[in-house]
């Protein structure tokens, strides 16, 4: 049941608003609404038991295991939240005085300086407010620097066959034509394709590393070689870096820009699609154009004092990407799990989460799965590829997805990357325990057991959840956007 | 291992089924010249402890002014019980709905979410969220590009009483486009944008035009005239509002005669904390007939398998996961969370608390005014009618005293003289629902005090 | 799954305490526990996932309809919470000096005074950790009125047949004898009865009015006559106070002391079976024995200080009934409910709770549901009684219950009153809507029609929920009262 | 109408099936005399927003000084997670799990509650909760003398070193069972109990035994040879603990030959906040053989019709609602959701970081004792080991001292002259995990200002 159907007119249960309506009459007729929006009325104890009960319909890390591929679906510290909603950081103006910032910019200093450490970048600028800004900042600046170099040519970005769509649609709304790099059957890039597809025209290549294919593109020193010879730059599209956190940096592989997804890697919650926060980080080269606002440090160590740079500061900046500095309660959250990370843990991300995507890539080749890249290691996530089960017996990737629902377990990422047919991108996180994966596996082989059997009944999946397979094709024929009395 | 789980007995197990002896081979395909070295600006782990005592020291040290700053970001009342909904682990920390069966909550919320933001803004669609009202208007003026085929100008005229940094997001982000941004100037006297302006314009080939309500400065534009205006010149309207105004002024969907095309705006004054800037979000709206350029995703009502109503994506056709290159934007997270917060804040207040909230921010506005104008020198800066926003002229820079105003705890407002050259006396205050009378009281006393110490 | 089942020896996920242990080696052997206690050992996310999991499986306000008679499952506000976890009132050491604690004070302060107000009472203290204890006090205070006037014969306390356990329970606590006083058809105390019982041995009686009958008692005046003809006093269970908040004050009807249940009332949340606070207001012969602490005020109205007031300023008192002053975060919350219902919203509560009553009886009736008392007023609750289904169709008041569950519908007390057979005590409160109920009478009507058509059925029920009825003899017989590895 | 729904059409058409013409006809059963008139002392309604202000400005007023206190209520870190887990609406809005099947939630976590408490105080099983640690302890009494059948004295010997508040909480609470409760003697010089202070009683029928671990001074009692003596009486021995304390020193079951029968205690230290006192809730666990004579609930694992495993209210004939004034005890609202978080509390530290924990209070203790001690007339007041309790004795009047460094916005213990006519210059000082060295070194600062200025 809709909030919309629970409301009743001249409902006014709640101690939310003024009681009375304020005396609008110094205002002229033309300006005054005529007709109420129709919100619903209900009272408070009904509008928290609708969102309490709509809540209970989802999935989630709270409740589920959810190892949805590319996405790092890993714990979210509670004390992350408890930090981030003290009163003193939640009610701050975001245009407050310096003299009453001192505490939460010295937090996003602090920030910035971890991030460049991790990426072995030089400069960082955390106003993205996801990654694919992330994205737009990082070619944007790409292109800045061309332009400051009246290298005009330069209209093509490169983008792997496996890439995700924001990377494309990305180079598109900074002005650019995309060309596709195709990938080997190994995973990784087509180096020699890639020399042909390379010339004065090449603005950059933007990549992911571990790809979306789940494995370490083991040929990027002699890609950035490639690039950076023809004058091109090289943007790290941070998605992954889970994998490799603490073990390899962006900046030390030759990229000169990149992004990370803070809801990812640094764990802060993903909210139903979001909000996220995409910080950029760039090499020497591409300083001069980082986004604004940035947090400065001035003074010494120990009487420090930070301020905000802005285009003043930063002249070259491509500007401000947000009306104030993007996300920073998501900023906040992410410095607060960096700090209780700490050094020593920041270097064991990488390792459990790559521990566990071989683990679980390991049982589930033995539990008669076909992994796409069988010869390689796998990062962070892998990919098992459905296709000889879709042949068959007629379950596909789709099928088995839906049918993981009624073992309470949520579907890993389906369909992507788009070259390899029938997949499922499968990335447990470094907190999640073997259990948790074991029964996973567990679930898989027994799906595998009824795809055997008893096929149709995997297709009608799933039977457990509040609705069955909803028909898409309605949805967008008979578009229903909005509920009308 | 904070949040690890591994025993040292799983470690050895997973590997032995891997077949490795160690985690460090696992990473064996990475060329060993690429291997980091130890992080050094990365300090050892603080427990939960340590850190909650650090944050609250350095949250402390910002909190405790009176603030009177609005420009884009307003401190309103928030029910208790929003966010304490809003973060049920089940919200929180699920992500996109991709899985619709193991989503329905927070589709059918954003569902919800949708219909409300429709009929606030007196528009057909809406969608699930953009990242904040100045990206959002750069999304609105790209849609409009696209949407407006007629227009083959690509010019979109956006008056100067738009908020500055709004419109610096705008250009930043369009910038590759190739698209003309044309100033409107706007009228000194009454800080709003006058027909006459527009003048110049009258029957070139516009693509699309920005209308402000209320305006950057808080004053209410003429928005009936404006919006037929730019109908007139086949122009696309984009309506850029604050969506707790909307409450008791006339919506974009009534604006003239046909109604704006294109509503958007920032979504904060609906239950989102200020908290320093984000995470806010951008709400846009539009007409049915141009929906499939929107931007962002989109929820649709269906049926099940068994004709029992659902919601899922939808249009899925016009996002970059499925079109890539030729999708409509490259959004992909959006502000889900403070959409989830916003919606149960709405239907918590209803349209009547909603009106009374508005309200009330309007009366106080026009009480602190009258306060403060009743100190020597303070004058309304413009002629014509506010919201819960104000620009007041002083008799000394506005830069000068805002500093001496936080000295004594009170955030005096926005120096507009930072975008503005010729308001470089002229501060922009905003009053909410929730300052009191004496909040207002301190702050006159404060600033008469102030004056005093800079005038003699 | 138990927490136990999902430890693994060694699992130390946490950022919750300190790494190392400490060094104990100044305290001697004899001192130190030998071997560690089996505690679960689980990670973060886990702990996280399997308590968030658990609360799934439980009916509750915020997600159901709850209408659980005698216990005024009202909406509980979230800003009642919100006010009782202020850094300030969450962290105040129950000892803190009185120079700190004039916020806290003020707000006992003020609540003493309202709930002096709505009771019509002289004197409160708030101490009482719930109802039971509330009326532990209380009686105690009449044995102490008793006995400090060495009337030492008064060994008995009356109580109606239809009382709530407690008071009875409470009574042989306090060293007195029980005497159960019968009540008649109508639901009325059978006064000519009543006369017979008492005498110079009554240190007192029991009431409830609205009784547990849900009637309102209307010789209430010549009862307390009676009593205190006698030398007696009156004691009132303040459970069903909701009835008549802002109608009728106890004091008005002749009670010497009462207690509140504030968990109810009050609407602080039941916590799953607590806690509640159960503060006691005393008419004018009771002020000595108040139990301690009590909040005193001095110094003018403009400005008061308050402060402590103990056994030295109440010498008579019965003393402390816990370490500090009872359970100061509920009496927080219904602080904070009392000022935002306010004087209106409190002379609303009775009405409203009245209203919905009156009308769920009505519609029951008139679905064929038989009414304990069919010729009285409803008063906040009303009892049906299921004896007729019980014989024509084997389905019993807990059938019907348990089959409640089965449409999302938390059931009513049930077998309580013990003097109404088969019976269901229903308790809407003032803040469910229309709509609620009339989806409660819809559902026993629907359920009246399977009892016809399929008994069985019925008395299989529940079919939705996470277990099927349990085996109570079982688990009595076969006590497994805790998990062993 | 805060919280409540009903337009008025709802109530016309309410009132119409009910048949009566107003809402004030429901009331006529009572007689007019009664009908009460406006309330005096209810001020009108404050919205949430007006309401929450008050209470940041009352909250804020008691707010920011460095807690040194403990004296049974304790300052501990708990997880964030605690809380917004046990405040979610399912666990904080439901009630008493008496419907079973639409409860398992609450029934397991307390099953595993009790199995936990059961294993920390190494007896076999516990209850589900008491109100707090006093009236725990006098239900314990209560207990002890219903449990031990040979014994007829109904004589319970109870230390001196037992909490102040906790043995007038017990008189008062026993006060009409004819029970004879006999304060045993204290050593002075050590601040415990000692075996000589038991001689006189050696040999006489006593019914049971409170013994405290650690004591009310935070010292150390020699619980094995307490606990074989009473047993060598024939009485029962009720543990009195700190659970905290429980993770490091030897706990009640496994006390002297045959470990205490019953242990109790107040369970705030485990993950439930001050709070000015409560809620906190009692504990109790106790040996297979008295679990009949248990007060409170208990939550047995059994099966369903399909012989799944679930849990339910068992033993409930010992209880209110079934055997009236037959009851072990009249509790029935008891503490279940700091119960609730208690538990999470306690699968979140596991037995290594309640140790962990446990140690860290002990550390800080010994720190600030040679801290505080390195002032020229502080020390220690007894000899013996501590846990992270310590009297210090000092060179003026502990209430003086005391009033002066809350000036100093150090609250620096309990005044044990309050409750020990001989302890006048004698503080109970407190420090747990959540002291650094700093917060000590604040300690120390203060304290040696007040004496500077007391004593010249
Ligand atoms: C590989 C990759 N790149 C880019 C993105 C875009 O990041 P965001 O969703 O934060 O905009 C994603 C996220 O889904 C991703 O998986
Ligand atoms: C009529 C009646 N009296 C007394 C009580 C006891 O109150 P509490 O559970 O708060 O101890 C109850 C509560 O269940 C009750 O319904």
């Amino acid at each position: 049941m809709l909030i919309f159907e629970q409301s009743r007119s001249g409902r006014k249960a709640t101690a939310q608003s003024p009681a009375a309506a304020a005396d609008l009459s110094g205002l002229p007729e033309a300006f005054i609404r005529k007709e109420k929006p129709a919100l619903p009325e209900v009272s408070e104890l009904q509008a928290i038991r609708h969102y309490t009960n709509l809540s209970r319909k989802n999935f989630s890390i709270d409740t589920q295991f959810y190892p949805l591929g590319s996405c790092t679906m890993k714990y979210n510290p509670r004390g992350a939240l408890a930090a981030a909603t003290l009163p003193g950081i939640l009610n701050r103006h975001p245009l407050a005085p310096e003299s009453h910032s001192q505490g939460f910019l010295s937090c996003m200093y602090e920030l910035q300086e971890m991030l460049k450490d991790v990426t072995g970048m030089k400069g960082v600028s955390l106003t993205p407010m996801a990654g694919a800004q992330g994205e737009f900042a990082g070619v944007a600046m790409i292109r800045a620097y061309h332009q400051a170099r009246n290298d005009d040519a330069r209209t093509e970005i490169l983008v792997p066959s496996a890439a995700h769509g924001t990377n494309p649609a990305t180079a598109v709304m900074c002005g650019f034509k995309v060309r596709e790099v195709p990938v080997n059957s190994d995973g990784d890039v087509d180096v020699d394709a890639l020399k042909t597809l390379v010339g004065p025209q090449t603005a950059g290549i933007m990549m992911t590393n571990p790809s979306t294919c789940g494995v370490f593109e083991r040929q990027i020193e002699e890609i950035a070689q490639v690039i950076h010879d023809v004058g091109g730059l090289l943007y790290y599209d941070g998605a992954n870096l889970n994998a490799i956190l603490g073990k390899v940096k962006p900046g030390d592989m030759g990229f000169d820009v990149m992004h990370m997804n803070l809801h990812k890697t640094f764990a802060t919650p993903h909210g139903g699609g979001g909000p996220g926060a995409g910080p950029v980080a760039v090499g020497e080269r591409l300083l001069p154009y980082l986004p604004t606002p940035i947090v400065g440090k001035e003074g010494s160590d120990d009487a420090p004092s930070y301020r905000w740079l802005t285009d003043k500061d930063i002249p070259e900046t491509i500007g401000n990407l947000s009306a104030f500095m993007g996300n920073a309660g998501i900023l906040i959250r992410a410095y607060v799990y960096a700090v209780m990370l700490g050094k020593g843990g920041m270097h064991r991300v990488g390792e459990y989460a790559t521990l566990n995507a071989n683990y679980m890539a390991k049982q589930l080749e033995k539990a008669g799965f076909q992994l796409a890249y069988p010869d390689r290691r796998a990062t962070h996530e892998f990919i098992i590829t459905l296709s000889k089960q879709t042949k068959d017996y007629g379950v596909n990737a789709m099928d088995v997805a839906k049918r993981l629902l009624d073992y309470n377990l949520h579907a890993p990422t389906t369909y992507f990357p788009l070259l390899v047919p029938e997949c499922h991108l499968i990335e447990p996180t470094e907190t999640e325990s073997k259990e948790a994966m074991d029964e996973y596996i567990a679930a898989m082989a027994s799906i595998l057991k009824e795809a055997e059997t008893d096929a149709d009944m995997v297709r009608g999946a799933p039977y457990t959840q509040p609705v069955k397979r909803l028909d898409d094709v309605k949805a967008a024929r008979e578009l229903d956007l909005a509920w009308k009395a | 291992m904070p949040f690890i789980p591994h025993t040292e007995q799983d470690v050895q197990e997973m590997l032995e089924t891997i077949g490795v002896s160690s985690i460090e081979d696992l990473f064996d395909e990475i060329p060993p010249q690429l291997r980091a070295g130890e992080l050094t600006q990365v300090p050892e782990a603080l427990s939960e402890m340590d850190m909650m005592r650090r944050m609250r020291e350095r949250a402390a040290q910002d909190d405790g002014a009176l603030c009177f700053i609005g420009a884009g970001a307003y401190e309103h009342h928030i029910p208790a019980a929003v966010w304490d909904v809003a973060t049920r682990g089940e919200f929180m920390t699920a992500y996109t709905p991709y899985q619709a069966e193991a989503s329905q909550g927070t589709l059918q919320l954003i569902y919800e979410y949708q219909s409300m933001m429709a009929t606030l803004m007196a528009m057909d669609v809406s969608n699930a969220s953009l990242y904040d009202g100045a990206s959002g208007l750069a999304e609105a003026v790209l849609m409009a590009v696209r949407a407006n085929r007629k227009s083959k100008s690509r010019k979109i005229l956006v008056p100067g009483t738009v908020h500055p940094s709004y419109r610096s997001a705008l250009e930043a982000i369009v910038e590759a486009q190739n698209i003309e941004i044309v100033e409107v100037e706007w009228d000194q006297q009454s800080g709003t944008t006058l027909l006459d302006a527009l003048g110049p314009f009258t029957g070139e080939d516009i693509t699309g035009m920005v209308i402000a309500q209320p305006n950057f400065f808080g004053q209410l534009e003429d928005v009936n005239a404006l919006t037929d205006w730019a109908h007139a010149q086949k122009a696309l309207v984009i309506g850029l509002v604050n969506p707790m105004a909307m409450a008791v002024l006339e919506a974009p969907g009534n604006w003239g005669e046909k109604g704006a095309d294109i509503a958007v705006g920032d979504g904060q004054p609906l239950g989102v904390p200020m908290a320093s800037g984000g995470p806010y979000y951008g709400f846009m709206c539009c007409t049915s007939a141009i929906v499939r350029q929107m931007p962002g995703r989109l929820i649709g009502r269906t049926v099940d398998l068994d004709g029992k109503p659902g919601y899922a994506l939808t249009l899925q056709a016009r996002e970059q996961h499925i079109r890539r290159s030729k999708a409509t934007s490259n959004i992909c997270t959006n502000q889900g969370l403070a959409v989830t917060a916003s919606t149960i804040y709405m239907s918590m207040q209803g349209p009547d608390g909603l009106a009374n909230t508005a309200g009330a921010c309007y009366q106080n506005t026009q009480a602190l005014v009258e306060k403060l104008t009743s100190i020597e020198g303070v004058e309304k800066a413009f002629s014509g009618h506010n919201f819960h926003e104000v620009a007041l002229t002083l008799p000394a820079k506005a830069s000068a005293v805002l500093e001496k105003l936080a000295e004594r705890e009170v955030l005096g407002g926005f120096d507009l003289g930072l975008s503005y050259s010729s308001l470089e006396n002229t501060v922009l205050v905003c009053v909410t629902e929730t300052k009191t009378d004496s909040d207002l009281e301190v702050y006159k006393l404060a600033l008469a005090d102030v004056l005093t110490e800079l005038n003699g």
